[in-house]
């Protein structure tokens, strides 16, 4: 309960928020609408309530978002091309797989930039020049390219995802594994530990809270990484599809309600990420 | 304390060398100017040597093991350890290392602290268990062994530090105040075991205190040091036995030895027979 | 064995390609020997490129975006033309008081790009009214591809296609009453749109020749088949969207609207219009050369 | 053999050296046709000489240079090239490597000084991937609308500045700029809100870790629904980009004091805020600019990435979808690396700035940070 | 050493009593079973007193020391400080503590981490560089004003955070083994300075030390613990005058009090008497 509380009481206030500006920012269209309906002097409640059924609004109310959800998924069978669950699951797929070849990709550069002076020096620069990169940009050629040589599915949408996730997972991890205090690496010299031994003993045990900070931002840039590479690669479906073509359509109920399944999928993804970190911690002993 | 004592005391060296420094100098540079950490130390320290350090905080003790063991660079003269540089003597793991600091990896526990250098040099799970409960035993640390470092006072702490570096077979042992925080029976109950395991394996040990009775009880040689810059100003030769009771401490030679040794230290501090 | 062949979309999953959906569905491609694969398009999906990089035989794109990749070094030859009429229109609502071209200058116009903005430039261009931003001319703003900039009142006028946003207009409220509504066709400033075009050196393989003859043979069926069956062509293209984003009721209008502009018994190229084409990309220098070879009529030739 | 070379380096070197033999044998039909080339694998074979006689590292980049001069000098127009100029970028490639170890081992032992020298290697790590590119695009004959050569990029870079400064301009200066700062303190001052109550920690975390992983780009067309077209609506998704991370890294780096120096705030009563500046908030400073950096790139992407959805006609986003769909590929390359530049600038910058604040940091004091 | 003991000194207490524990206990729980690590702790220290702890490592005197500065919360009986309770104490900013490792914070130099508890309550600037000056010259650290932590030896490490504590008035001085990784001409300077402010400024002293001689030289009381749980096993009021010249420690009545708690010290030792 006491973690409950909170959540509900924030939760609340942010609803109550969210109906206010639904109101706000839908009046002038609904002000039109019954303009040219001749309707005048409608009451503030009823006009409200118009705010808050409009077939395309400009924010739509969370009960309309809520009832979207609910249609397009428990409502359908989950293998509907209309099932927001079916089009989680595809994205949910190249997201994993991407931060998977993301996180591992990132630990690899930074072992060899901790390691090796020359690719410490000539990589960095390089790896940050590639995240200034718009992906959005880049993805339609490296979709259209892999397509070339035969990749298509979920390989190039899972690059995507790793091109964005293994950033984040560098620049911690080079963090990290240079955050040993002296005396640590002092008493590894004086084992003459192979580079490797003080790799597995000191430095990775000791990166472990950056790496678990870097995992959760990469997971959810993983995410964003593959609704990305949806938006350049229409067939097969996948949350970003959605919001495109809910965009085209002017669905603006349909895009929030892609949003917020990613939105959810990104947060479970991230608390299990943070599950993940606990137990790690806990086996490592750390202070309650 | 000039430097003629110093050769007298070298003239007088016998069993091979295993630490020969001849005019090291070591200078940090920092933000605002450079600090001269030693400078022109002499000295030989030969196998089976129990070598005392002993000088004011900041005279250069930690900087001088440090050099030995390869963990920091003179930036003059030369130091060889068992006649090779003092990097090889490091990958030939010539030496275990108790720091002034316990140095303990916080997401091990106790004993697999204890554990870490075993299992890089390579000991077999068997031994390495074997290993453990031997030196925990030996620091009166038996039943911490599953306990994270926060979880142990600071004493503690040191001892497991201690237990880590005699866990392993080195030749050579540099500890850096390695009993500063224990209180004396704990301390005396070391001392002992040190000169036993001393008397019994025939290593080299380098050894900081703070203690001028310790030093001269241990010892077999004292160097007394004197800070900026960093020299040594005296190597005393211990006149006692090897075998050496705790009773030891009252014999007069022992005091004579003592005596001499406070004088060194009192010559190196600033406030100079201010308050005796 | 079949012959294998891919078409790249130039857009999502939708009745404007109803020929293309019904003939695959149906098997017409089947009937002709032929293994078509039909890839969808979108909004970041330039299909120049796609067939330039080999990711497609056959491509569905507008001719002012084909012939300016031709003289970007990508030689596309258009092989058929089932659109005859451009479906392209810009609606202003009256509150804005836009009522001829002449009450463009100082309005804010929404135009899509990615290929889609040469027909309005052209227009512009013929009209003399500067878009560069300079005094007496208008505000040109990149669309979003939906009508949203018209409802937000971000732009004055929006750009629309028959067959798809001015029905969201339609949806949303505004009646043709309360619009004012540019056709390009209708204004004669149209561009030829949805034609098929390959690459040049494809055609050089009569066995390619042989099959793209084919193909064009079962599309054009596919497309008397849409235009007749309306209804179920609709039920085609819902089902074969994979997005699941296509409404039945929406691509129903669709194809209404798209049959005005295609000719399902001729897919041949209009020499008029197209030399109309050319002209207007000429004069807004989109193009600098008049086109040698840009298209060919061996396939429809070979049809009648 | 030399002693002053790694085992790393020995394999380099015989690599570079056994590619140019086979090369200049492979060569060898069409010996006339380029002097250069043979010249640069006959000397690359020569550098075997390594092994007997002092080999200076610069002769190393300068047989390098040859190599790459000669192959974009001798590329075949319009045809794929022959096989013994692969051999040729290979042992060119190899001997770049080579260099770079020498270097760097070099700086390293302190015999060659870091300031200057040290950024030769990066350079030359550029220049290679932009040999390689240019190369492999033209010798293998891509399409320009796939991938245009780094020539025809650099020709239309410099021939459309005007264009790209606007560009420039309307994304990094008013987008970006205003939104890596709003949301960058907006990512502090919530997290340190967060922090103070616990409350609040239990109740806008989740919540925040729920809003922050909104997809960028459905923001981003809802965004230009609010904000309009022009760049408050960029500014706006790259607020939201960059919030996130900086939430996350902040709260972790207020948590990284170690507990006896919290227990020292503890034994002086010290208020709130002086444990949190006198403390946790120079103790999370790693942290902090761990968030700005990841932010610095994060928020270009987030400006250009927005600007797809509808913007007045100028911005780099713009220019780059826009210029997809005309198949001017080579023009969407130039916007590509002046964003390159302009962000990696910008990292640069925070990097800096974190050095020198974070010096106490072992990260720092140990290296680079 | 049986309860009695205390009981009896508890008797002779005068003045104001500054910390007074009552039947105080404290246990830690950890992965694997709890640690008894303070148990039925009664204690009286009146104001003005200098009251060392002495005993074996492990036996809880930092946690008790802890437990007075509010930083653990006695999981048993009752303490007050100055009549107040532990928290109220700590917020009045009753003491200034010294702890066991120098917890010196890596981003500001030796003076500003001596700054920093009178930047927090709230010194003139003027005032805050005249104590700082005053402070590092009393523990001789002058010259390193600039330097950071990092470029310190340990024992100089540990001046800084002794420095860092007198710089400000406390009346309640907690200080844990403020003394171990010093040498002893500078312990003995130290001492005595130690012993002038106290006299001239009345403060009440909590020590931990190890060192018995120490503990006799400067203590009103001294505190025998044992561990395993930790409970005090004595309470020896010292019979020295307030005025103790360095060479008191020769006298017998000195020697008679050293040896008293030596014996309370092997008695909490488990090893006992197998080392003399
Ligand atoms: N945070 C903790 N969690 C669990 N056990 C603890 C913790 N802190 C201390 N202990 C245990 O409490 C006991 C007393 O510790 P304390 O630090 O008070 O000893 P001490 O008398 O100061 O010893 P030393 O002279 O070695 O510093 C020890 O057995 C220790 O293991
Ligand atoms: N990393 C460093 N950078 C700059 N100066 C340093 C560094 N390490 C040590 N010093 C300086 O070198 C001198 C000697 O330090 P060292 O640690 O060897 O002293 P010590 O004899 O071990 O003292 P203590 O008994 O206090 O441990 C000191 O003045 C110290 O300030
Ligand atoms: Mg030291
Ligand atoms: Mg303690």
């Amino acid at each position: 309960m006491t973690r409950i509380l909170p959540v509900l009481t924030i939760l609340l206030a942010i609803l109550l928020f969210w109906y206010a500006m639904a109101v706000h920012m839908n009046a002038p269209w609904q002000t039109t609408l019954n303009t040219r309906a001749d309707l005048t002097e409608v009451p503030f409640t009823t006009f409200a309530q118009q705010t808050w059924a409009q077939d395309k609004p400009v924010l739509p109310a969370p009960h309309q978002v809520i009832t979207e959800i609910w249609n397009a998924t428990v409502a359908l069978e989950l293998s509907s091309k209309r099932s927001l669950a079916y089009h989680g699951w595809i994205t949910l797929s190249a997201t994993l797989l991407g931060f998977a070849f993301g996180t591992a990709l990132g630990v690899l550069l930074a072992v060899a930039i901790i390691h090796n002076d020359a690719s410490d020096r000539s990589l960095m620069p390089w790896i940050i020049a590639s995240q200034t990169i718009p992906i959005l940009a880049v993805a339609p050629m490296v979709v259209v390219g892999l397509g070339a040589v035969g990749l298509t599915g979920l390989v190039p949408k899972a690059l995507i995802s790793m091109y964005l996730s293994f950033f984040p997972v560098v620049v911690g991890m080079v963090k990290g594994l240079r955050s040993p205090e002296n005396i640590q690496l002092d008493l590894m010299r004086t084992y003459d530990a192979s580079p490797w031994q003080v790799f597995w003993k000191l430095r990775w045990p000791a990166a472990m809270p950056f790496l678990f900070a870097s995992m959760k931002v990469g997971i959810a840039i993983s995410l964003i990484g593959a609704v990305v590479a949806e938006l350049s690669n229409a067939s097969g479906g996948g949350l970003g599809v959605r919001l495109l073509t809910g965009s085209y359509n002017g669905q603006t109920v349909q895009i929030w309600a892609a949003l917020f399944i990613a939105a959810g999928l990104a947060a479970i993804l991230v608390a299990l990420v943070g599950s993940a970190e606990r137990l790690v911690n806990r086996r490592m002993g750390a202070r309650a | 304390m000039s430097d003629t004592v110093i050769e007298t005391s070298f003239a007088k060296d016998t069993g091979p060398a295993v630490v020969r420094a001849e005019h090291l100098g070591l200078t940090f540079p920092t933000g605002d100017g450079d600090v001269v950490a030693l400078s022109d130390v002499n000295l030989t320290i030969n196998k089976g040597d129990f070598v005392s350090f002993i000088g004011p905080s900041g005279c250069g003790k930690t900087t001088f093991l440090r050099t030995i063991a390869d963990l920091e660079k003179p930036t003059s003269g030369t130091l060889t350890i068992n006649g090779m540089s003092a990097e090889e003597a490091r990958r030939a793991r010539a030496y275990g290392y108790v720091f002034q600091a316990p140095a303990l990896y916080p997401w091990r526990t106790i004993e697999k602290n204890i554990a870490l250098p075993l299992e890089i040099m390579g000991y077999a799970p068997a031994q390495q268990a074997e290993r453990i409960k031997r030196t925990m035993d030996l620091v009166n640390l038996s039943g911490f062994e599953k306990k994270y470092p926060w979880q142990l006072s600071g004493g503690m702490q040191q001892r497991a530090s201690i237990a880590r570096a005699l866990a392993f077979d080195a030749d050579l042992l540099l500890m850096d105040e390695p009993f500063g925080a224990l209180d004396e029976i704990v301390r005396d109950h070391l001392n002992s075991e040190l000169l036993k395991l001393w008397d019994r394996t025939q290593k080299t040990i380098c050894f900081v205190t703070h203690s001028i009775p310790e030093a001269v009880y241990l010892s077999t040689k004292i160097v007394v040091m004197s800070p900026r810059p960093g020299r040594v100003t005296d190597v005393i030769e211990s006149t006692l036995p090897r075998e050496r009771p705790l009773d030891i401490r009252e014999t007069p030679e022992f005091l004579a030895i003592a005596a001499r040794v406070r004088d060194g230290l009192r010559a190196g501090h600033s406030y100079d027979g201010e308050h005796v | 064995a079949l012959d294998a062949l891919t078409l790249q979309l130039k857009w999502v999953t939708q009745a404007q390609f109803a020929g293309y959906l019904v003939a695959e569905s149906k098997g017409f491609y089947d009937e002709e020997n032929l293994d078509i694969t039909i890839l969808p398009g979108g909004p970041n999906i330039a299909p120049e490129q796609v067939i330039a990089g080999g990711g497609a035989d056959i491509i569905v794109t507008w001719m002012a975006a084909g012939m300016a990749a031709r003289e970007s070094g990508v030689p596309l030859v258009n092989i058929a033309q089932p659109f005859k009429r451009s479906g392209l229109m810009m609606i202003c609502p009256t509150e804005t008081g836009i009522t001829e071209v002449a009450d463009f200058p100082g309005h804010t116009l929404g135009v899509w790009f990615f290929g889609n903005e040469y027909p309005f430039f052209a227009w512009m261009n013929k009209e003399g009214i500067p878009t560069d931003g300079s005094a007496g001319g208008v505000t040109v703003l990149q669309q979003s591809f939906d009508i949203q900039p018209m409802i937000q009142g971000q732009a004055d006028c929006i750009s629309v296609m028959t067959y798809n946003e001015y029905g969201q207009a339609l949806d949303a409220g505004y009646g043709p009453e309360n619009l004012t509504i540019f056709n390009y066709t209708e204004m004669g400033n149209d561009l030829l749109e949805d034609g098929l075009y390959v690459m040049e050196d494809s055609l050089d393989d009569p066995a390619k020749v042989d099959a793209y003859t084919r193909f064009v043979k079962a599309s054009m069926k596919g497309w008397q088949y849409a235009l007749e069956n309306p209804e179920e062509a609709a039920q085609i293209v819902v089902d074969m969207d994979d997005t699941g984003a296509a409404t039945l009721e929406h691509q129903l209008y669709m194809v209404g609207e798209v049959s005005k502009l295609v000719d399902a018994d001729d897919p041949a190229l209009n020499m008029e219009t197209y030399d109309r084409t050319v002209q207007a990309l000429l004069d807004q220098s989109i193009i600098k050369a008049t086109p040698e070879g840009a298209y060919t009529t061996v396939v429809t030739d070979a049809l009648k | 053999m030399r002693s002053d070379l790694s085992s790393l380096q020995l394999y380099l070197a015989l690599v570079a050296a056994g590619t140019g033999l086979a090369g200049l044998l492979a060569g060898l039909p069409t010996l006339g046709a380029a002097p250069l080339l043979t010249a640069f694998y006959a000397l690359a074979t020569l550098s075997l000489a390594r092994l007997v006689m002092p080999w200076s590292l610069w002769l190393d980049l300068l047989l390098a240079l040859l190599g790459a001069v000669a192959l974009i000098a001798s590329l075949p127009p319009g045809a794929a090239m022959p096989l013994h100029h692969w051999l040729a970028l290979f042992s060119a490639w190899a001997l770049a490597w080579l260099f770079v170890e020498r270097l760097s081992a070099a700086i390293r032992r302190g015999r060659l000084p870091e300031t200057g020298i040290g950024l030769i290697i990066p350079v030359l790590f550029g220049l290679a991937l932009l040999v390689i590119w240019e190369v492999v695009t033209r010798g293998a004959n891509v399409p320009p609308v796939l991938l245009p050569p780094p020539s025809a990029i650099w020709a239309r870079l410099t021939a459309e500045v005007p264009l790209l400064w606007a560009d420039f301009v309307q994304t990094f200066i008013k987008s970006v700029i205003p939104g890596y700062i709003i949301g960058c303190l907006a990512g502090l001052a919530v997290a340190i809100a967060v922090d103070r109550s616990p409350f609040l920690k239990a109740g806008v975390m989740p919540i925040g870790n729920f809003m922050s992983a909104l997809p960028i780009i459905g923001i981003a067309p809802i965004m230009v629904m609010w904000f309009g077209f022009d760049w408050q609506s960029k500014a706006a998704v790259v607020v939201a980009m960059t919030f996130f991370p900086m939430l996350v890294n902040t709260v972790a780096g207020l948590n990284a004091a170690s507990a006896i120096e919290r227990d020292l705030m503890t034994t002086y009563a010290a208020s709130y805020w002086q444990t949190l500046m006198k403390l946790r908030l120079p103790a999370a400073g790693p942290f902090i600019f761990n968030a700005l950096k990841i932010n610095s790139t994060l928020a270009l992407i987030g400006a250009i990435v927005a600007e797809f959805f509808g913007t007045p006609v100028v911005g780099m986003g713009f220019r780059i979808s826009t210029g997809v769909g005309r198949l001017a590929i080579d023009l969407v390359w130039a916007e590509i690396a002046v964003a390159a530049v302009a962000g990696s600038a910008f990292y640069a910058g925070v990097a800096l700035v974190e050095r020198a604040v974070t010096f106490w940091h072992p990260s720092v004091r140990g290296g680079r940070a």
